[in-house]
């Protein structure tokens, strides 16, 4: 069935068999028990960090109307341990291994990329900048993009590996953060991190999270998200990575529509497990049916008036109400 | 049962331990069909589904991740958590036995037999019968008993004689009983309401059977207080111990770090999720 | 039941007799079909605008699961419409009338705020500065604290109607905003506008929306709307209004503990025409059953414990994965 | 049946034109309950809802919006327009006909006899039938033969005659005859099938019924190349009409402005919203 149609796509020089990937965090070694891990495009870690750490304080989830609100922090054991343990137990498989990492300061990331990248099995570095960069403040890089031109240049400076950079879309201009991080030769931006929300619990009055608040994930932020790699696809000549929301092959046909080279899956594993190889399938079928050859066709094929398209560099929130 | 996990497609596992052998899920999110689902005390409810064959695989103190049904006005976005209350791969079947508190377990009481039920599993390491355990005690209060259940049926056909204590706020609350005697137990049930059920009592109890050499190791789930007597007395004795532990889920399947715990391992705390590294855990290591 | 219940809040001054309202653009004459008009809190007008003006091409709303896209644009039949027509049909009401307006410069903003306060018959003007300026290339004036300030100045300098600022939800940083308007004058803040989203059809591959993208609203975005409006109470001394997915009396309450002193209901009143009133009545008797006297004692009533809010100052998208 | 607007709780309209009259819901959204909901043809689906006073008193042309049970995998977030079919107040009744064509009519079709359905209503301005018309015709085609159906007894009722003309692709997806003719109406059928159903076919059986004296007005809905006939005939002999309009729809009462359309008025274009100035607008006015 999928004989006639190419999977394949290409994200700044990283050939993928497919463009499914797992998004950071929502994803481990565990799930081969329900998919064949050489059947992804890509493998993305959860975001490490050099030093041990812990995450945050109980509960980490809340659940909301389609969606979860997560503050699972960023527990981590470390470089070495990733080093020595997990890195090895990839290179089993064909499917190329896209480590996340985060550091608190702009040096701390570029040292990190460059003590990985000695270690083979690493195929990209995906860097998580929605991080609170202790510069400035505790705000994250990813919200500004002077922030991001530095992080993302020292990276540059400390790894020949692809380097993808992880949005946050908590920012109010995304498309001008993914410039400076293309700017600054970031090969793909990864669009988008969770939105900051919150829910308090009415029988007690306090936040449902143990970190007050937390990063909002699912379908319910797909139109926010799609939106935002749409203007980022627009603004930046490197892949646009989408992350938000994509629960179902329709999800990831409309992100690769709106200017997406490969999606990746997060919150709608913890529903169906098998959520990407499934969405993979059916990716392969829609193509079929609608005779398009390569899914890399897809990308950025949203049709739009040439008289629309005129109006885009005026539209804001605005003209939304 | 439609598996909904990729169809092992013949596709190899390429550099892998073994190249040859063909990837298979171990764990699988099928459509399971009721079979039965109904009220067997004014708290809890127990279910019956047809499912597959890796799923009916399921061993006591494995869980499974259920996609609960919508009950009007509610919309469960998680699965929830639920343990295995009874297994059995001859007919395909796996049981479970659950209490209505919110939105997940009202969507779970509104199937009717025939309906699809969309289950995970087998999930988390359940508990170790060691071939050697000559007598088990089992003590459980609440949702615990539930997943002490098979345990029962795993007991005597690991040759292990079983001594259940069971806890509750009402001896009409207590589930289970008759399903530990058919298979050979004995059963003490323990309750609020008798003022039996204080650890004080229970502790006794255990005393007693330890002297009577019918307790080589402690099996438990539901219960901080009866974890801790059993912790007091299995250090006392140099017994062995296993607990199920809760904890609020997510995946359910080790990936996102919501279910984490801290543990004693050895004078250290650490860090493990409840989900992938329990939900059964060395009883010393517990911390309640 | 009601009795016991004081459901009364006083927004800078202006007191209401109940915290709900509607919001802007989900409201007009034909609702009182539906519900009583003299149980509200108060009435918002859909945005006027001076001149008339259109609105936008259709499909003008697409829905999504849990929320609506919708990009109706602000269509006016002008002030004087306004004033001759639907200004005295809400005399007949003893419910307070929340003006909102819109212009695309200071300046238009200015003396649109000034003619209407020559009118009796309104009791607050609400500025919905999520709106294009097109002195700054069309981005919404909310999107700045400068820009917010500049308006919100003029505005305080046009009229003595109390001034209610609305502000938007896409900008990376809503407290400071509100600060902005806050320091220049407004008497209070509407926490938020709609976020800007998109949607694909998937058959034409056409974007869903006339105006491509369009503002989500409806339950979906309550959980990022509702940190907003935490986080602005904490960043301002005058009411917070709380706008963003709400459906339910439980929806206003954690609003309320949230840090909102009153709420505005919009999309939900699509699908449940009488959402506000079932929403007075709910209010009154949760208030009721857990034995709060007054509906404001909710106001900011969340409960953090004094560690965490340490860390607050601290909290970013960050933390949340 | 259960109204969900608020009471009418004795609260006066202050200021309003009768001080004294306290205010009453004219819309309401209520849980009516399911009579009937059955296939009438291949493509065409009747409903039959037990609903309260207010709801069954809709006129000819009026709406109702309906909340959509959500089918498997599919959350139909706003409500469904749907024309009134039939309106019987004595019995407390309305009836639909609906095509299934998407997530929220999907939803409607899986209700059975007994179930609740949240319907709002009615909504819009419908067919005004002046008291001296004496023969007037019905122009329908699609889902517009459901909007004209409720004319059928109201034309009766207004002591003038009616001949409908229904368009459809082929002959047994024509409904609406049987209840036509049974309120005595002549009724033409044409089709695509059978090639009598295009514009010029139709146009020659209108200047027959003009010529004859058996149309003094048209009341149409569901084609804008049929309205077209109609309004350049409208024009020639000087008749009036109105048209039934759809447009999509969020709040269908006003509040929204999506569902809004051009209109030419005197030469001028203006714009109004279907679900408010109409569905019913008059017959010059409409552009296609
Ligand atoms: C490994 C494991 C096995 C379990 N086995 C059983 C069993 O056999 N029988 C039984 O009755 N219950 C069992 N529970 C508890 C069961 O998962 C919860 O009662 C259920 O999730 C409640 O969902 P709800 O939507 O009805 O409640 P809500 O309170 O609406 O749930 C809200 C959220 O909190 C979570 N949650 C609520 N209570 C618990 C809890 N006690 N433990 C973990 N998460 C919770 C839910 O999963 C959901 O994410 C088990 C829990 C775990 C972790
Ligand atoms: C005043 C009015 C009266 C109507 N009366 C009838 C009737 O009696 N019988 C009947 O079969 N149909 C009628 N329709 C059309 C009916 O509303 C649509 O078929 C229905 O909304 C489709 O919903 P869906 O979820 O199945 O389709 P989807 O395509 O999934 O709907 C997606 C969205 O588009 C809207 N939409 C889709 N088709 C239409 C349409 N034709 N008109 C307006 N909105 C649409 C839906 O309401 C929804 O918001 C009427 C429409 C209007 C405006
Ligand atoms: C439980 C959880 C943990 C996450 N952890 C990380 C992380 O460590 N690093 C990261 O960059 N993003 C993390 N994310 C964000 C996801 O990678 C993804 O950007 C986001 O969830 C949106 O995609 P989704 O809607 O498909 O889940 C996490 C998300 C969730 C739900
Ligand atoms: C159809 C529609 C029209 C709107 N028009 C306006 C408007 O004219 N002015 C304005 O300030 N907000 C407008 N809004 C935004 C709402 O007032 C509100 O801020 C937003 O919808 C979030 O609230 P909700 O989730 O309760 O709908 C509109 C929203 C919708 C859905
Ligand atoms: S529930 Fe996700 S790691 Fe345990
Ligand atoms: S549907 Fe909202 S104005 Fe017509």
């Amino acid at each position: 069935m999928s004989m006639n149609v190419d999977l394949a796509v290409d994200i700044g020089g990283l050939r993928l068999k497919n463009p499914v990937m797992p998004a950071s965090g929502t994803f481990a070694e565990g799930l081969d028990k329900v998919m064949d891990f050489n059947r992804l495009g890509a493998f993305v870690t959860k975001t490490i960090t050099r030093e041990l750490r812990d995450g945050n304080p109980l509960p980490r989830v809340v659940e909301q109307p389609g969606s979860l609100i997560n503050a699972i922090g960023i527990p981590s054991k470390g470089v070495s341990h990733f080093v020595e343990r997990t890195l090895p137990h990839y290179r089993r498989y064909d499917t190329p291994l896209v480590v996340s990492i985060s550091a608190p300061t702009t040096e701390g990331f570029a040292s990190l990329a460059a003590e990985l990248s000695a270690f083979p099995g690493i195929a990209a570095i995906e860097a998580n900048i929605s991080c609170p960069n202790i510069e400035e403040d505790g705000k994250a890089f990813a919200m500004h993009a002077g922030a991001t031109e530095r992080v993302t240049r020292a990276l540059r400076e400390a790894t020949r590996l692809p380097l993808w950079v992880k949005l946050t879309p908590n920012t109010g201009n995304v498309p001008e953060v993914a410039q400076a991080a293309e700017a600054s030769g970031a090969d793909a931006v990864v669009v988008a991190n969770t939105i900051l929300a919150m829910a308090i619990d009415l029988r007690t009055f306090k936040p449902c999270l143990g970190n007050i608040m937390g990063g909002l994930s699912g379908p319910a932020i797909k139109p926010i998200v799609l939106r935002q790699v749409f203007q980022c696809a627009k603004a930046v000549r490197i892949p646009v990575i989408g992350c938000g929301g994509i629960a179902t092959a329709e999800d990831a046909v409309e992100y690769m529509l709106a200017g997406a080279s490969a999606v990746q899956v997060g919150t709608a594993t913890f529903v169906q497990p098998a959520a990407m190889t499934t969405i993979i399938d059916a990716l392969a079928e829609f193509c079929l049916r609608r005779e398009i050859p390569r899914v890399a066709d897809l990308v950025g094929g949203v049709l739009i008036e040439e008289a629309d398209e005129r109006d885009l560099a005026w539209l804001d929130p605005v003209a939304a109400s | 049962m439609e598996p909904m996990t990729v169809r092992p497609d013949g596709q190899q596992d390429a550099a892998g331990g073994c190249a040859c052998a063909p990837w298979k899920a171990s764990v699988v999110a099928e459509l399971a069909e009721v079979v039965q689902n109904r009220a067997v005390n004014g708290e809890y409810r127990h279910m019956v589904v047809h499912c597959s064959a890796e799923a009916a695989a399921a061993q006591p103190g494995q869980f499974f991740q259920l996609l609960c049904p919508m009950p009007p006005g509610e919309a469960p976005f998680l699965r929830r958590p639920m343990s295995l209350y009874g297994a059995f791969p001859d007919r395909r079947q796996v049981e479970f036995l659950y209490k209505v508190t919110g939105a997940g377990t009202r969507g779970l009481d509104m199937l009717k037999p025939g309906d699809r039920l969309d289950i995970m599993g087998p999930l988390g390491t359940g508990y170790r019968l060691d071939p050697g355990l000559r007598h088990i005690v089992a003590v459980g209060r609440g949702a615990g008993l539930a997943t002490l259940a098979p345990l029962a049926r795993a007991a005597r056909l690991n040759g292990s004689k079983i001594t259940a204590i069971f806890s509750a706020r009402r001896p009409d609350l207590v589930v289970s009983v008759d399903l530990f005697r058919a298979e050979g137990a004995e059963v003490i049930t323990v309750t609020d309401q008798e003022q039996t059920s204080g650890p004080a009592n229970v502790e006794r109890i255990l005393r007693g059977l330890i002297a009577e050499g019918r307790c080589n190791a402690f099996y438990t789930c539901g219960s901080s207080r009866l974890m801790r007597v059993q912790q007091r007395l299995a250090q006392e004795y140099g017994l062995p111990g296993q607990v199920a532990m809760e904890q609020q889920m997510a995946c359910g399947i080790g990936l996102c770090y919501c279910c984490v715990r801290d543990f004693n391992v050895d004078g250290a705390i650490v860090n493990r999720r409840v989900c992938w590294d329990g939900p059964v855990f060395d009883l010393m290591e517990a911390l309640p």
